[in-house]
């Protein structure tokens, strides 16, 4: 049993060309089965979490789809459960709010009416297995006022750590620096967007900062803070995918093709949950050469398919060559095509002898529903 | 309460003892099949998609699994605020404390709960059979004929008729006689174990049945040659499409290779009627470099690094490297070590095969894993077992536990 | 599948023949409380509000009702998808075919259910306590201790505590001695029959037990006295607060009383703390023109023509013109007709009081419907009956059906 | 069994003082624990009818809240069920859509993927319970192209009959006139605004309409296709309370305490569905007095209560009087007031010794949460 809340700030800066014309990020098709939010989703519910809330701006018919009542999260409750919060629930405010303090404060009677001591901030767009009452333990045994959650990112460049918020931690775990999109980063120790503080503090902060006209939780919150509060570090160990471009999308998605990180992504113990779709069994062909692949239910597999992520009800005919390619729901592969490097969205035919051919950095997007 | 118009009532009882080892910890209905199934979906997608949303599983053997697996019914949309689905064991009454003595015994313990519910109609259903249909077809034909009782009924070839319930109907479908596994059959007309009835007449029918002590209270055997001879008007309704009783290690097998023939005798793949059922929360399947996989129907969870042809392999199963499993039905979560060679083998939930374990080898005489229950060459492993490595295993065989000395005779 | 950290198991399956003709056809944890609960909306709200979302409900006798009432577990908000709450009465194993023999037995057999979810702890509950707990402050002190068994205990008055289990604790709440209906009570710390074990130890114990042939399989008489002197580490766990046994007739009169009294002694009505059930799908309460009404409770679909005074109205009951209702507790569909007079009477589900009858008369010594399930100047009146008009029925009556002559003796 | 979808337009110009100002019509609290809209779900779900869609146009929160998935209602399904249909939804169309014929269109993805071939159309602000199948049956019998419902308002005035759209129906059932709020009606057939039609002929209906730049169902697809269409008329027997004014409100409220209306309307096999919110019995005081009253569980009741409607929750303190009023939802009536034709929105609270006044023509309006 926990003592948390969960509240999942939607994304809504990120454009990832046409991958999120209709949809947020959080609603993105990943990993075969998946949306990118039910990665936190179900690591708030794997973590006893019975009350989650999704503060969500613009486009979000396509989120509200699939998480319907919560049920597939176990979150079709009578206390608590599931709620997306519109943005102008809000006191008045009108139009669409901005910064992420206005989100949260659309979250305002959400987090009032919450009897537990804590609540985790997120957001929706990175894919991790990650057990936030571990977290929650941290945060009590250090005392900490806000506690931020971070990766050690070995391998990144410090271009690539450009993208991100950078945390200078010491050794007892306490935060002494924060750089958001530094040049030159002073550490390899990438935030990961969570945060554990206690929801009085939350709502007494997030009440200030209003009053001040204040809208950014970082700088106005986090850094303003660092000498007042007792802000701590909790180190993650384990994969982290971010997914704020194209290519970090495809990346995410490819990872999967990897045994350990599959592993412990689909951990048993902390499973995944999303929209249940009652597919068959994929089915493969006498003339199927599959190599390399992720593939969902309710696939027809005919032809040679390599090193890509098959979504589910995908069908792809004889004859034909697929090789580094994410394939989402219901597309349609028909005979003798050659695609390589390419992202077909949801329900995109490509007929006979279609040829597309992307690049690694570059990999060519067909949006949804088009017919090539 | 508002009314409701049709109550089914799903018959799950049987021990299921011909399907061997598969039903020593489930009952029947539960037995996995088609790779993400169990064979009580069956019913419960047919009664879903029929709009019948009231229904009992009247089960004694091994409930608990068969609890469990339907939990809330939610799965198959049969989570309803008035109806749904009900698991119906038996249950201590005032004056006796009895089980389940036939198929009608098990309905009449049950007048209460389907007087609940106040039904014009019943519904009465196998837990067994694979098949879809839609039941409000054969409803509306109940209906146009104003039958009392409406049976199921579909052309089997004429050598297997004396196995089934046989039919003779006139030209309207009105049934003038009915032999329960006649010698020589008069038709090739049989029962596929479906019936409608007029709740009011059945109720009398099965209480009047109770009190026969020479009855042995079954449906075939009793309830419709009771009807027949009341001269209550009753009527075969014709099915036509896939339909098979899977109580046998053999039928279950065919059954499973049914789906997976190209193209599919029996197609699990339509969007107007999809099979409803409890889904494993796993990923999707991972099919590796190294693997070859054609003819098959895998489904998530299952890792694939071996050779796998002419199979249903169900969710969460590995194959290691090397592994050849051919015209085989593998159970959930079993695991397949390296370099294992299976052929038609049907392997229970949770098993490990050793490596190099080599399973449907030419017979020998003396086969100490022989059973009847296990013809047509077909071995069937228990579940949970752990079949050591370099193991070899005879055709026609059934492994309960393996013992290097030898095996254990059904 | 994640791992659950508490099942809660709840022991319905008594007969509750103390309660005469109420658990007739239903049993006792079905029997109607409050005005639109029933006995097992106590535990199963606890259960929900303490988290605990994985609930076995042991049932044996008449488990139809309980099982048609419980259905999805939805009113409770224990429809989850892993876990929820499951009706579990004994079934045929394929070894033995017995009922439940004593408490410990029933959580014996069930063994493979609690397996399932995993859990590290097991909460022991009974279906027929009413109260309200927040079991977790009791896991939170189970957890501290680092107990093998944390049993929930209360102060009784001295002269009633050897109707209970009682507990001799240390300061810390260590328990040293215990003893089953002690004639000489050495505490007055009674066990309330809410227990917390790690479910490692329990298990073992049970298994223990179940091979004892002198053991009654109880947790009360074996369970708690064998771990006691197998020197495992058992806490009492101080409950403060309403609790009460409605067992007998008069206990479950006198709790109905309680949430009338004013202030009332258990309140029902806490938004933090709201008492679950299945709601009945009916309007409003009607109080017409002629009625009178004071100190009661009322529910949906009632019509209140007459005068009633400190009674427990159920949901969709009718009390005509004229008629006079006291100190009473009327279930659901009753009809109350015109010019009847009833003082403290419990009425059974639908039961209609003919016109002008008295119940609850002063005694005469040749009552026919004398019963000593029925004391305190109480009389029972069965559901589902007819009371003639102008019938006379005296105090301390049990009416199973009513006959002009005489009566039934129980 | 069925072979309907429902389909429940918003009323979106219709304005209550107060009570619409931030719900819409449909979500007005009724009858002491129902909002209107639960009327006619109900009348769809008892007539088995399993794919319910409802138009929404403004101010929907409310409503939606209220409906929530679905569950009560048993429309919580995998196949059909209940369908909020946002009205930006329709082709593309921005910002909010006018007329009626829009509202439809907004529906057409729910319209097309429906098997059934008929589908009910309804306004959502009626009281009344009413068997659709026996509406079904007529209009399969009459072999009619478009069925529509009335009633005959035997007691109305011209100047009632003017708020409303009247029928001209020959002796074969068939419509022959149809005026909108007349001046001087022809007929006293008042149409209830519910029409029975082929899913099909609605579908193409909507499309020639939408083409042509159409706006009005009644005059554009009724009135002009009066002798190209076969037209008939059902006539419904049974009580109906129209909402589309105070008075209305007012009336359909206090006509609950009449025993006849009661019994039909919560007619036991075909029941009204609500949101279930888990309160206690109502209870009763030792000096409370109430006369004809309708009261729902969680109230306390400590005064003289007569001629009233008194929602869930309510509490009302001694020595106070309430006569001929509308106290909904948790609102508190302190000790020693006096109210006489009044309506208490939702969470008021009058101070002890409060007194209000209305009159029966122009009952006194307090809005939600304010404090008298």
């Amino acid at each position: 049993m926990t003592n948390m809340i969960g509240l999942i700030l939607s994304e809504s800066y990120l454009q990832l060309n046409g991958l999120t014309d209709k949809r947020s990020v959080e609603a993105l098709p990943i990993a075969g089965r998946y949306r990118l939010v039910d990665f936190m989703l179900s690591n708030m519910v794997n973590s006893d979490i019975t009350s989650v809330g999704i503060v969500t701006k613009t486009k979000y018919s396509s989120l509200m789809d699939h998480l319907g009542s919560g049920k597939e999260w176990d979150l079709n409750r009578k206390n608590g459960g599931l709620h997306i919060i519109p943005p102008y629930s809000g006191r008045g405010i009108q139009g669409l709010s901005e910064g992420t303090i206005d989100l949260i404060a659309s979250a305002s009677s959400f987090i009032r009416r919450s009897k537990e001591d804590h609540i985790i901030l997120s957001k929706g767009n990175i894919v991790a297995n990650i057990d936030l009452k571990e977290v929650e333990k941290f945060h009590e045994e250090n005392s900490a006022d806000i506690t931020l959650v971070y990766y050690e990112s070995k391998e990144a460049t410090n271009r690539d750590l450009g993208d991100h918020i950078v945390l200078e931690v010491d050794d007892n775990c306490r935060v002494r620096g924060i750089e958001i999109r530094p040049i030159r980063p002073k550490s390899r120790n990438v935030f990961m967007n969570m945060v554990l503080m206690g929801t009085g503090l939350l709502q007494y902060s997030i009440d200030e900062a209003y009053a001040r006209g204040d809208r950014d939780f970082i700088r106005d919150l986090l850094i303003k803070n660092l000498s007042n509060l007792k802000i701590c570090a909790y180190k993650f160990e384990g994969y982290v995918g971010f997914v704020h471009s194209v290519c970090t999308y495809y990346s995410a998605n490819v990872d999967m093709l990897k045994e350990d990180v599959r592993r412990e992504i689909f951990n048993s113990s902390r499973p995944i949950y999303t929209k249940i779709k009652d597919q068959v069994p994929a089915r493969y062909g006498s003339e199927a050469s599959v190599h390399n692949c992720l593939i969902a239910d309710g696939c027809i597999i005919q032809g040679d398919v390599r090193d890509s992520i098959i979504f589910r009800g995908v069908n792809i005919g004889k004859n034909t060559k697929v090789s580094n390619c994410i394939i989402m729901q219901d597309s349609v592969i028909e005979a003798g095509c050659e695609l390589k490097h390419v992202i077909l969205d949801k329900e995109v035919t490509v007929r006979d002898g279609g040829r597309l051919i992307g690049d690694l950095t570059h990999p060519m997007i067909i949006d949804k529903g088009e017919v090539v | 309460m508002a009314r409701i118009e049709c109550v089914a009532m799903i018959l799950a009882g049987g021990q299921g003892s011909r399907l061997g080892v598969l039903t020593n910890e489930v009952a029947k209905p539960a037995v996995p099949f088609g790779g993400k199934y169990r064979i009580i979906d069956f019913p419960l997608t047919n009664c879903s998609h029929s709009g019948i949303s009231t229904v009992g599983v009247l089960t004694q053997y091994q409930p608990l699994d068969l609890n469990t697996y339907i939990g809330n019914g939610g799965p198959w949309d049969l989570d309803r605020n008035n109806g749904g689905v009900y698991v119906l064991p038996p249950y201590v009454s005032m004056s006796e404390n009895k089980w389940y003595k036939g198929t009608a015994n098990a309905i009449y313990h049950n007048i209460q709960f389907i007087e609940k519910f106040n039904p014009k109609y019943v519904l009465v259903l196998s837990g067994d059979h694979i098949y879809k249909m839609d039941y409000r077809k054969m409803i509306d034909f109940h209906k146009e004929k104003e039958a009392t009782a409406t049976i199921a009924v579909m052309s089997v070839p004429w050598e297997e008729a004396s196995r089934f319930g046989i039919m003779d109907a006139d030209e309207d479908g009105k049934i003038i006689e009915f032999h329960e596994k006649p010698e020589n059959p008069i038709s090739n007309q049989a029962s596929m174990g479906i019936y409608i009835f007029d709740w009011e007449n059945l109720k009398i029918v099965l209480e009047e049945d109770e009190k026969d002590e020479n009855s042995s209270k079954d449906f075939g055997k009793d309830i419709i040659p009771k009807m027949l001879s009341n001269k209550m008007p009753m009527y075969a309704y014709r099915f036509q499409g896939y339909w098979k009783d899977v109580g046998t290690v053999h039928s279950l097998w065919e059954a499973n290779m049914d789906i997976i023939a190209d193209p599919p005798l029996f197609n699990l793949n339509d969007s107007n009627w999809r099979i409803y059922s409890r889904n494993p929360i796993k990923p999707p399947h991972y099919i590796s470099n190294d693997a070859v996989i054609t003819n098959s129907c895998v489904t998530e969870g299952c890792n694939i690094f071996g050779d796998v042809d002419h199979c249903v392999i169900s969710d969460g199963v590995t194959i290691e490297k090397g592994a050849k499993v051919r015209d085989s039905v593998i159970f959930p979560n079993v695991h397949i070590s390296s370099d294992a060679v299976l052929e038609k083998v049907v392997v229970g939930e949770g098993t490990v095969i050793g490596k190099g374990a080599e399973i449907g080898l030419e017979s020998k005489d003396d086969n100490p894993y022989a059973s009847h229950l296990c013809t047509n060459d077909i071995v069937l492993i228990n579940g949970n077992i752990k079949i050591p490595d370099g193991a070899k295993i005879y055709k026609n065989s059934m492994v309960r536990t393996f013992d290097i000395g030898g095996g254990d005779r059904t």
